[in-house]
């Protein structure tokens, strides 16, 4: 019985490949797309301008309080009423940047509030313009703290990419929903589309692991 | 008080000055002018506002009340431009604050390429230049991170003078130092000083004093006390609390 | 969706959501609980010289950080059985949620563990304490401040992944708001009110952040 | 009206939920169909335009009709009354009913054994199904899931549930992923239900071609055809 | 060389100590004997190995050849307590290393009561007694961060003595202090080892070193390369490389 729905399942592989093609798709362009927009308001959040980071801490917040099932919605079904039509994919990409980029902006504001006060005070003594205290003394600073968390939060967000199948695109969670019509077998059939997210997400978690390693051997590590 | 007339303009000059943290005024009326060429050492014990008052001069604290004129323009004006007017100032710090990702020439060449607009090529002999005036010609491509504390300290002070500034601050250049590399980088000061630049530094190494300053200031809770030649401070303190002060740190 | 939006409705269900908020609150809280114990013993594990126990705690780390909650949830509750253990779904669903967050605090409490300065370590090793003097005394009460943020971070995660737990039939607050929308076919009812739930228990969770880092601030050290 | 626009998009949108055979699945080869589907095809090919299939969970169905993604739902869904006050549903197209199903070698035997209090009785979130186990066992447990009929047989056939209560058409219709023999299907139904496509009610034209076409392919047989391979037999089983 | 005999035991004896970092021979072949009771100096360049010296008599590194005995007990040998050996030695950093998140008596009680099973009151009465002693009577309930940095040093050397050690050790105790603070923490060094304390004090005060010290020993690149009273190293050192080095330090 397990073997005949197993053969079953082998028989969706392109199915199973079109999925897990979507999850891909979509984690890279939002990933990318949020990272830059993550970017600009981790700087403006910390760039001393206190309603803008007011603002920008707020809407980050609403972001990460809500279930991201809620913002897809929201973006899907109730902006027509705006006249904003979008099609799924353009919705999910958009949510996924949107809440990518909210996640990304506290922890690119975190690096660069860890970056020494007198580094930008060295840059400033030497009249460096704004811009180029941040793009040449802070931000190659701050993106040691940023990048370990920063790769381990892509590794959260493309999970969090399976709730864009609830507006209809095929991921690879939606491919696990359609198949285990099919093959009644809930064990088997989200274990291998564990398997799936496996697959993208391990060589993300090593790469953390590393770029955490690198950091650490820089700043001495406690032994106990 | 000695301080210089309030009439004629220095390279650097304070006119009742203060400055408040919250409730803490830790500049009080200060008044101090500084002529060009000049070199004034200050001191003062800890928290005594030695540290604020130096980075008054190129806007790294904001002042209260009172006038600030460097190099004939007032800082904090809207009118004056800062970042221009910070170009014309060096300030070394105590913690040297090199940029870690950047290597001993990057450091000294970063901001003549980018604020100066000199040619890369140019900035980088320049860089050279300086960083073999300090010493450390073989030192050129070393990170932060594989200099000593008193190379490192050596690469902070080329990076400013690549700016040709004229005026050098220095903020206790020398206490995050090994005792063995305080001297060589006292000995790069002193050659600052003999090229004549306009120098405030803040210090306790009385030898260094001796030897270049014209004037040493005593700064006690925020307000200047004393002032006068090295000779007269050293041997002749004035108030109580210079006295106490040399005793405590001359004592060892 | 929203030009006819019912409030009357919302109310008449008010009951509903405060039932499903409430069991959202206690089993975060018990899950919650249960992945602090899970952390604790993993990171314990992977802090050991020796790879017996370090290897499997890595793994194990690894395993849930790249698979979805939902794919854990379904192993476990489709799996157990399998095993011949049949659980309740409530407490399958805590289950999950403690294996799957307790990998993310053991991370959480190793590097904040790790952040504790090494002359902290050494003075206590140069004044004769034990290992697990040394633990007790100095390193987990000043890594506990560090670790409170993430933790509550991880609190926050915590409450939004149980709404998975509808899916295997537990009456949380998700699973109210899609009552809702399927009785009387009102979505937008549905998910802006539990939105606004969780919402409010993401401020809650923050103000307790604040709160705690002031607590911590006054009753230990600001340095 | 929504008919005009249709025929000017040259598109019939409509939402699915793919919930399982017979009505919804996608079938071995990854292609879309099933009774529903089906139908939805017929429909699209008497407009003439091109059909576009928009496939939800449960959760999103009713949005995006009311949003406007979609022209009209194809599910297998009860026109309720009070669902009726917010979607305009077509007249019944065909019955079925709930029915109970336990596992073959299980102590409960008739749908009177399901009574006892504390079986654990697996429905699916939002389906009429739901409503009716409550009412017919009132002390029982009722635990219901999301996504579809066959996580109700899977959870019988681990055990996780006692009995499932589900339309008698689905459980039949996936039953037949298992061995033969795995599920006692109780004969009698809990309920006689009727099944229904909807829409809008601001597209009181569509409503009106959709009843049209209902009763044309009641008298013209292509219903029945339909509902004789997908429904009431195991012929598609072959094909798919 | 002149270190003291070898067949006699000292309180902290090496004996032909040899430690390698990778590749990097940091201590080479050190041969060193501290009576009872003695004060010993330990100075030299940065990096030359002064605080590997001292951080093996307790054990924070561990040595690779040679013999180290302290206090009688061979350090490094499974069959010493290691534990119990560290409770008989006292350690003070230059990075003070206190405690945050415990009060100044706190700091000094926590080993006496969980270390030696001192009742707590007992020890909290001994605490007030040691913070007095180095004159932070009134500092009993700060956190370290409320105390400046000669402060926090005090405390530490408080918190050292609690355990009633039987050798204190000091890595550059003074050298993160500001100029002021140092002599409030160098009285009370004077004060320990005035009672009788075996010291080994890794530091720069020269005016310490001839105040209290019986010895200095010069260490260069992981050698002991100079010993002998202050007088004999400060008035005439016998090789280059103190000279050179003594000349640095001296200088300002
Ligand atoms: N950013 C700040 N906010 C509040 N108070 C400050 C700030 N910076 C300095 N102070 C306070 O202002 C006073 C003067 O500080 P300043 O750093 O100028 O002293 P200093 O003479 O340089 O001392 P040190 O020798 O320790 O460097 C001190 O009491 C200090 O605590
Ligand atoms: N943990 C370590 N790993 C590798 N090398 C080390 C380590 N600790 C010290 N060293 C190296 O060992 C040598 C001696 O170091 P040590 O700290 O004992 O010198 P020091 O005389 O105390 O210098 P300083 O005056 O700068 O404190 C140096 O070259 C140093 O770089
Ligand atoms: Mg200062
Ligand atoms: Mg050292």
């Amino acid at each position: 019985m397990i073997w005949q729905q197993f053969l079953s399942l082998a028989g969706s592989y392109p199915l199973a490949l079109r999925g897990l093609g979507m999850t891909i798709v979509l984690s890279l362009i939002s990933l990318a797309l949020g990272t830059l927009l993550g970017f600009g308001l981790g700087i403006l959040r910390t760039g001393g301008n206190r309603l803008l980071s007011g603002v920008i801490g707020a809407w980050v917040d609403l972001i990460r309080g809500t279930p991201f099932l809620v913002q897809i919605f929201l973006i899907f079904f109730i902006l027509p009423e705006f006249g904003i039509e979008l099609d799924a994919f353009t919705a999910g990409i958009i949510a996924l940047t949107n809440l990518a980029a909210c996640f990304i902006c506290e922890i690119v504001a975190a690096g660069i509030r860890s970056v020494p006060i007198g580094q930008v005070e060295a840059a400033l003594a030497s009249g460096l313009s704004r811009w180029q205290r941040m793009h040449q003394v802070v931000l190659p600073q701050a993106m040691r703290i940023v990048l370990p968390p920063l790769v381990g939060q892509y590794v959260l967000l493309i999970k969090d990419s399976s709730v864009v199948s609830a507006i209809g695109l095929t991921d690879l969670t939606r491919v696990g929903w359609l198949v285990v019509q099919r093959v009644p077998n809930g064990l088997l059939v989200f274990f291998l589309v564990g398997v799936g997210y496996f697959i993208v997400c391990y060589p993300l978690i090593m790469l953390a692991r590393r770029l955490e390693r690198r950091m650490g051997a820089a700043h001495g590590e406690v032994q106990l | 008080m000695t301080q210089p007339g309030l009439t004629k303009t220095g390279m650097i000059d304070f006119r009742g000055v203060n400055k408040w943290f919250g409730a803490l005024n830790v500049l009080r009326d200060i008044t101090l002018s500084v002529e060009p060429r000049e070199v004034v050492v200050v001191c003062g014990p800890s928290g005594s506002g030695k540290s604020t008052l130096i980075r008054c001069i190129n806007g790294l604290e904001t002042i209260k009340d009172g006038h600030l004129i460097v190099d004939g323009q007032r800082v904090g004006d809207p009118a004056t431009n800062m970042t221009q007017l910070r170009t014309e100032i060096g300030f070394v710090f105590q913690s040297f604050n090199l940029y870690p990702h950047k290597t001993a020439l990057e450091n000294v060449t970063l901001a003549p390429i980018h604020v100066r607009k000199i040619p890369r090529a140019e900035a980088e002999q320049a860089g050279r230049v300086l960083l073999a005036k300090v010493g450390l010609a073989d030192k050129v491509n070393a990170y932060p991170a594989q200099l000593s504390g008193g190379q490192q300290q050596r690469v902070a002070i080329a990076r400013c003078l690549g700016m040709r500034p004229k005026i050098m601050l220095f903020d206790e250049p020398t206490s995050a130092l090994d005792p063995e590399m305080i001297s060589e980088v006292l000995d790069v000061m002193v050659a600052v000083a003999e090229e004549g630049m306009t120098m405030m530094v803040v210090t306790h190494e009385m030898g260094f004093a001796r030897k270049v300053a014209q004037r040493v200031v005593f700064m006690d809770a925020g307000a200047i006390v004393e002032s006068g030649t090295p000779d007269e401070f050293f041997s002749h303190p004035k108030t109580d609390r210079s006295r106490a002060f040399l005793s405590k740190i001359l004592r060892h | 969706m929203l030009e006819n939006f019912s409030f009357r409705t919302i109310v008449e269900y008010l009951p509903l959501f405060a039932q499903g908020l409430v069991t959202t609150v206690w089993l975060s809280a018990i899950s919650f609980v249960g992945a602090l114990v899970v952390g604790i013993v993993l990171c314990a594990m992977n802090l050991q010289r020796g790879w017996l126990f370090r290897a499997p705690a890595k793994a194990y780390i690894d395993a849930v950080r790249a698979t979805p909650l939902l794919a854990q949830l379904y192993f476990l509750y489709f799996g157990l059985p399998r095993l011949g253990f049949v659980l309740p779904e409530l407490v399958v669903g805590i289950l999950a949620l403690s294996l799957n967050s307790g990998a993310y605090i053991a991370e959480i409490i190793r590097a904040g563990i790790l952040s504790i300065p090494r002359g902290q370590v050494e003075a206590s090793v140069a004044s004769g304490m034990t290992y697990t003097q040394r633990m007790r005394l100095v390193v987990l009460p000043q890594a506990f401040k560090v670790t409170i943020p993430p933790l509550l971070g991880q609190a926050i995660v915590l409450v939004k992944d149980s709404a998975l737990l509808s899916l295997i039939s537990v009456a949380e607050l998700t699973r109210a708001g899609q009552l809702l929308a399927s009785d009387r076919f009102m979505p937008a009812e549905g998910f802006l009110t539990i939105a606004a739930f969780y919402l409010l228990l993401y401020y809650g969770l923050k103000a307790l952040a604040v709160l705690s880092g002031r607590w911590l601030g006054t009753a230990g050290a600001r340095a | 009206g929504t008919l005009d626009e249709i025929t000017k998009r040259g598109e019939l949108r409509v939402a699915v939920q793919t919930q399982g055979p017979p009505f919804s699945l996608v079938g071995a080869n990854g292609e879309r169909t099933g009774s529903s589907v089906e139908l939805a095809e017929l429909m699209a090919k008497e407009m003439g335009v091109k059909i576009t299939f928009l496939d939800f969970d449960w959760d999103g169905l009713i949005p995006a009709l009311l949003s406007g993604k979609a022209d009209l739902l194809v599910a297998d869904m009860t026109p309720t009354l009070a669902r009726g006050m917010k979607v305009a549903f077509t007249t019944p197209y065909m019955y079925t009913g709930s029915t109970v199903f336990t596992k073959a070698d299980s102590k409960f035997k008739t749908t009177g054994d399901c009574k006892a209090k504390g079986t654990k009785i697996a429905v699916l979130l939002g389906a009429t199904g739901e409503k009716e186990a409550k009412a017919a066992f009132p002390d029982a447990d009722i635990k219901s899931y999301k996504g579809g009929g066959p996580l109700l047989l899977d959870a019988v056939n681990n055990g996780q549930a006692d009995c499932g209560v589900n339309d008698v058409s689905a459980v039949k219709g996936q039953s037949t992923a298992y061995p033969a023999g795995t599920f006692t299907i109780m004969p009698d139904l809990l309920s006689k239900e009727p099944l229904a496509f909807a829409t809008r009610y601001d597209e009181p034209d569509l409503l009106v071609w959709m009843n049209l076409f209902l009763n044309q392919v009641t008298i013209d047989g292509r219903l029945q055809k339909n509902l004789d391979y997908w429904v009431n037999s195991d012929a598609w089983k072959k094909d798919h």
